[in-house]
């Protein structure tokens, strides 16, 4: 399966266990949703259950909420991560602390799914990253998957968790794994390990960081795209790299994280998102407290520029195996 | 500065000095709305929804088309209700000002909104309410000792030290969480309806927001997804005038009603006297009856005063006349119940003033027993612990490492 | 699944496979609508604002008060830059299939709207455009090869390379910077126009956004204060019944027509034939006047058909039928106004061929020029160092750095 | 003056300067503010000058960006930083990237000024730092003083400035400099060195950090409120600290920072927001990056438990004396 078909399976076994499940959205009913993540549901489980909505995220989140309270388990899609904005007072002010304010009287398992990243020259509206703002926000869970393997059992944890989950979805990889170059013909998940995807509902558990090729070198804290640039920059260069997808940043795993740099004394941590106060920011901090002693290097970040995703650079804008190279090049030396 | 400008500035109608002026508000005698049916459609009951339906004429009588009829029973328990709701108010107050809690906030003068919508409302809608609808939680039959232990945020208080006083909620009276931030309830009660109509249930949910907060995108967020769906809800407006020291004309209050807002997304809306306990009760009623049956949300206006000062931060001499609430065109719905009852022969003056003695008294005994759960500085406390619990479901390491370090520092 | 529920879901009139059904859409004779004084108030225009104001009648005739009486040049000219619209959405789209730009969104069949308000507007009048609303660039004159250059991020693309085509700005025309996010201009329309207000200007603001985007809290946000400032503001809902796949009965539009969205507000609403470009240039003629004069806001609602797909990443053959366009019952606004002119003897096909031919030619020519200043891989480029200028004003040093590391990992 | 005064005159001068600047919020006009920021403004500039606005904060900021547009300089408040969710979309979306997606065509010189923190017992939509969201987002300015001489020229200078600026205004110290401790009796402005305000027109430059106190051993990286808590931290524990008000949290003086960190070779990071993401994380993640090779220990981070504001243990919650010295044990001891 290639992510969107992972996805897609992940909904279909949900709504098919859990009546209480339902799906909202932009054109996620008859149309099937813009990237199709959604397609066949509504006319499987009906327009009760898998419903079109108005253009208005905070609409959909503020309902969504009612709902969950209400018993129901909405699973949301925003049409872009760009887009979520005019849904964050209800996520940050309602959704995210229900539970505490109300000493556990209140909660709403709402997931949130929004495509994230760029690389598909949707310019700054289409390729923004914002996890690093809701990580800071107490209460609800950040989750990124980086194949449709992940993806599938991700989301299906998400939907089940009693927790609001923010799952983003990084577009770029919806069709295939993407290396960082542009010029080299697109690939599909067919021949990737992780595209081999059940049919069945499996649940993969939120808060936990997966190591993806493990090494002595040099320890590469990413997710998402830049996994997969992480990897075949680690390969060009010829360094042993644990490369550890954080899966979900919300709640960290930092024990695998510290254990890994404890081990190899040296970090990059890469990601899309721009860099200054960027999720890298946290994992660079986290690192230098948990890992001080063990550091032989300073941590590098590789991050988005601090500018808006511009669409004639994307490329340059693209955090790209370069990059991440240099990045290592100087942990590596120092 | 000196610079000539066409902006248009909204105004008060009276600001401290000046003598209270009401010429703004349209009535209309009571009785005189008509009451369409619970399934006209939004073009039939346009035409009504700018006039404020009344019931309770200056003579006292209860007349028209919207009277609930409700029995004498029914009559004395929504007076118990707001009585208690303004004792209860005053009270809390004067244990602020002693500084026994941090921060209150009065419905005086509202206590008919609350008190007469919950009793048109079944127990087992979903109540979604603002800060100021105190009244819902006595009117549902909620333990007056709890709510001061929220206000006390003592080990008692339901919110386990976590909110400001008043932002209560009662999970077994179906009473939401009530948010700080304006408005932000709306969308949530149409959710709830709109689960409701999904699982083919037939509770229904209602809301409340000031004047003020129909400014906020979340109304129009409300009402747009209760007008699509058709949700089982009603959202009612409480027009109190005033949002702080903000004239409800700057959220558009004299461009037209705030009962009218939703007309143009086919949602019909009501205006009603809201010091009128019987007709609040009535049209709530109809609205409910409308939601319950799939006719749809109803947009309810409930015009009525904001009595006391905005809370316990806000001195309201600074933006309007003292003499405001005394010149208030729709009175007081205590005492409009309170003559009514008179006039039925159902209630007297001692029967009233024994009514309040027992309330004032049970409430000074609750407020010991609430004592007895400790203050913010005093008697038994909450653990600091606790606010690691309930981020999640489960503790993640990480607040279990911050909980740890607490202990650490504050040992 | 099974599960009965009772949830109101809007459903789209037809879809793939389905005989294309316009049957909800209510309309009215050429003439038969009142046009009220431009001051009146908003309870005065209430009675038409829901219905559809049409001038160009079925013998192509002009007819009626919202006639604006313009001239044969005028006409000519508005006839003329609904084609160059036309023209350049189907040779841009044709660039995008030959891999030339990155991505296109037509306005096919919504000409009149852009093309007509834009004159009847001044040129000084601010324009806060939605993404189809190309019309109101070649109808203030803005030179085709701009657009070009966007469109292809090239060394000449008045935004450096940084929006999506189609996100154009025209900053001496007086058009504002499309924004990707939907409805998001409309509040800075308003505010826009608040401004001139205070300083006593007497330019207006007018902003577009569509039946979808009618949704957004912004669209909320932008009436309110409109109403409230009583802003010098035209607010026109463009609705091409569709938002992507979504039929505009999800933005409520089966609850009553868009035009009626401000009335709970006190904002007039206007419904005009939106391919009747005759009625369009009367409509706005008549907002413009009325905010210009300081008789407030105006909501005008647009009432066309997306002809084309959304946009270049859009296929509507999944979920509407593909001969929606041909029953769509306004017709196709260059068509009408060509029968116009035809019937008035002011134009005749020979000429429409060669203006038809003309235009061809500029934009041929055009593309060549723009294509002189580069594609996004070929020819002249923009140097990537250009996208860390404009964050700030000024570069902080942050900034200064970064750019220093993409020139060592780019080279 | 204290800090309200300072804030007020800042407003006054500029109102009287520029005709272009009007000030916008929620009682700000007649009434003068709840927090009595503008008291006095609208009697003396008008009502044309002085805005009282409807209660929605995407709207009011929407529209100032169009005002700015068209030549204002418009001053929103919101009357409490926890009430800004609703105008995100407009300060990420629209203003802050204005003048970049149209190349310098447009800009919007918008400052938004919202009183921030806790330590007044307002509950948990009273007392939120949301600065590190709005540091993430490239072409916006944020701005948080610590006292009314750097609050008046800082204000002055956000207004001038040709970018939008978040403002923020740390609420506790108001009315006084505040050490942390709430049973201490409270303390005016009049005795602090900062509390001496020229009533006349000044600027203090945005992107400087300042030096509060000039000290060997540990470098304390702070602002708002906490620099006064840190100041008092420092003493009390007798340490030699160069304690750093950042003032200005993006675009950040890194150089300051990173002088001051390999000089002392120790860091503490203070703030009052939540920890997880917070800004804390950057200025980490910067001075690891700028001053690995003079570390002689991991950077402390001393912060807001990553949990919502709570109403009865705001002294808990609030990183006080105790914990910025027991941050500081930490840093010098190892
Ligand atoms: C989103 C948001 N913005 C601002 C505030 C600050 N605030 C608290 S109460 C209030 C006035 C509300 O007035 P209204 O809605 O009329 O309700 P009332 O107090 O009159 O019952 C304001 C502006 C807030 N709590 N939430
Ligand atoms: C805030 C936001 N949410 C979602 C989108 C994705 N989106 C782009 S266009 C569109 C449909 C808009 O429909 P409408 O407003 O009717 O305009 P039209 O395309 O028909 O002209 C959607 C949902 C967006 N651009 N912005
Ligand atoms: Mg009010
Ligand atoms: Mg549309």
């Amino acid at each position: 399966m290639n992510m969107v078909q992972a996805l897609n399976s992940a909904m279909d076994n949900m709504l098919e266990r859990d009546p209480n499940v339902v799906l909202m959205g932009q054109d996620i009913g008859y149309f099937g949703g813009v990237f199709r993540c959604t397609q066949g549901l509504q006319g499987k489980y009906g327009e009760h259950r898998v419903l079109d909505t108005p253009i208005a995220e905070g609409g959909m989140v503020g309902t969504a909420i009612g709902m969950a309270v209400n018993g129901l388990r909405p699973v949301v899609e925003i049409q872009f991560a760009d887009y979520i904005y005019p849904a964050i007072d209800q996520i940050v002010s309602q959704l995210a602390r229900l539970r505490h304010r109300s000493a556990g009287s209140f909660w709403a398992p709402v997931t949130i799914r929004a495509p994230c990243g760029g690389g598909i020259r949707g310019g700054q509206t289409h390729s923004q990253s914002p996890e690093s703002l809701f990580t800071h926000i107490c209460g609800i869970k950040v989750v990124m998957p980086s194949n449709p393997y992940d993806a599938k059992g991700l989301l299906i944890s998400a939907i089940e968790d009693d927790d609001p989950v923010l799952f983003l979805e990084p577009k770029r990889l919806y069709n295939g794994p993407f290396d960082g170059d542009p010029d080299k013909p697109a690939v599909g998940w067919g021949e990737h390990p992780h595209g081999e995807v059940p049919e069945d509902h499996y649940g993969l558990p939120l808060g936990i960081a997966k190591t993806v090729t493990q090494g002595d070198a040099v320890t590469i804290l990413t997710y998402g795209t830049m996994v997969h640039v992480c990897v075949a920059a680690a390969r060009a260069l010829g360094v042993s790299a644990d490369i550890i997808d954080v899966c979900t940043m919300a709640p960290l795993d930092t024990d695998t994280i510290a254990k890994s740099v404890q081990r190899t004394g040296r970090c990059v941590i890469a990601h899309e998102a721009t860099r200054f106060s960027g999720f890298g920011a946290e994992l660079a901090a986290t690192v230098q407290e948990e890992c001080f002693w063990h550091l032989n290097a300073p941590i590098q970040r590789v991050a988005g520029w601090d500018t808006p995703y511009p669409h004639a650079f994307e490329w340059s804008y693209f955090p790209g195996q370069n990059r991440v190279i240099a990045a290592l090049k100087v942990a590596l030396e120092s | 500065m000196g610079r000539r400008s066409r902006l248009h500035i909204p105004q008060a109608p009276a600001r401290p000095g000046d003598r209270p002026d009401f010429s703004y508000l349209e009535t209309s005698p009571a009785g005189a709305v008509a009451r369409p049916n619970i399934d006209a459609t939004c073009q039939e009951i346009e035409p009504i929804s700018a006039a404020l339906i009344r019931v309770l004429g200056d003579d006292d009588s209860a007349v028209g088309p919207w009277n609930p009829q409700l029995g004498p029973e029914d009559l004395r328990t929504g007076l118990r209700h707001m009585l208690m709701t303004r004792i209860f108010d005053e009270r809390m107050l004067r244990m602020q000002r002693q500084g026994k809690i941090s921060f209150y906030l009065k419905s005086t003068g509202e206590e008919a909104v609350s008190v007469a919508q919950a009793m048109a409302l079944r127990p087992s809608d979903m109540l979604f309410p603002s800060y100021r609808n105190q009244g819902l939680f006595f009117a549902r039959g909620c333990n007056p000792v709890e709510l001061m232990c929220q206000c006390l945020s003592n080990t008692g208080d339901m919110c386990k030290g976590r909110q400001l006083p008043v932002l209560y909620h009662w999970k077994e009276g179906n009473i939401f969480t009530i948010a700080g931030n304006l408005a932000i309830q709306a969308p949530n009660a149409v959710g709830w309806a709109m689960a409701a109509a999904i699982k083919d249930e037939d509770n229904i949910a209602a809301t409340w927001l000031g004047d003020g907060s129909t400014a906020e995108a979340d109304f129009h967020n409300a009402l747009l997804f209760a007008s699509v769906y058709q949700a089982p809800v009603v959202i009612n407006v409480t027009n109190n005038q005033w949002a702080i020291s903000t004239f409800q004309a700057f959220a558009g209050g004299d461009r037209g009603p705030f009962s009218t807002r939703g007309l143009g997304l086919g949602v019909p809306g009501l205006r009603v006297d809201g010091n009128d306990f019987l007709a609040v009760h009535g049209v709530t009623q109809w609205a409910a009856e409308r939601a319950r049956t799939g006719a749809g949300p109803t947009l309810v206006e409930l015009v009525t005063y904001r009595a006391s000062a905005h809370s316990t931060s806000d001195d309201p001499s600074r933006y309007r006349p003292d003499s405001e609430w005394d010149d208030w065109p729709l009175g007081d719905p205590i005492e409009r119940l309170k003559k009514h009852l008179l006039a039925l022969g159902e209630w007297s003056e001692r029967q009233h003033h024994a009514l309040q003695s027992e309330l004032e008294e049970n409430f000074k005994t609750a407020w010991q027993e609430a004592l007895g759960f400790g203050t913010l500085t005093q008697g038994p406390q909450l653990s600091p612990d606790s606010m690691f619990d309930d981020v999640f479901k489960e503790m993640p390491p990480h607040l279990a490492k911050q909980r740890q370090l607490l202990r650490k520092t504050e040992s």
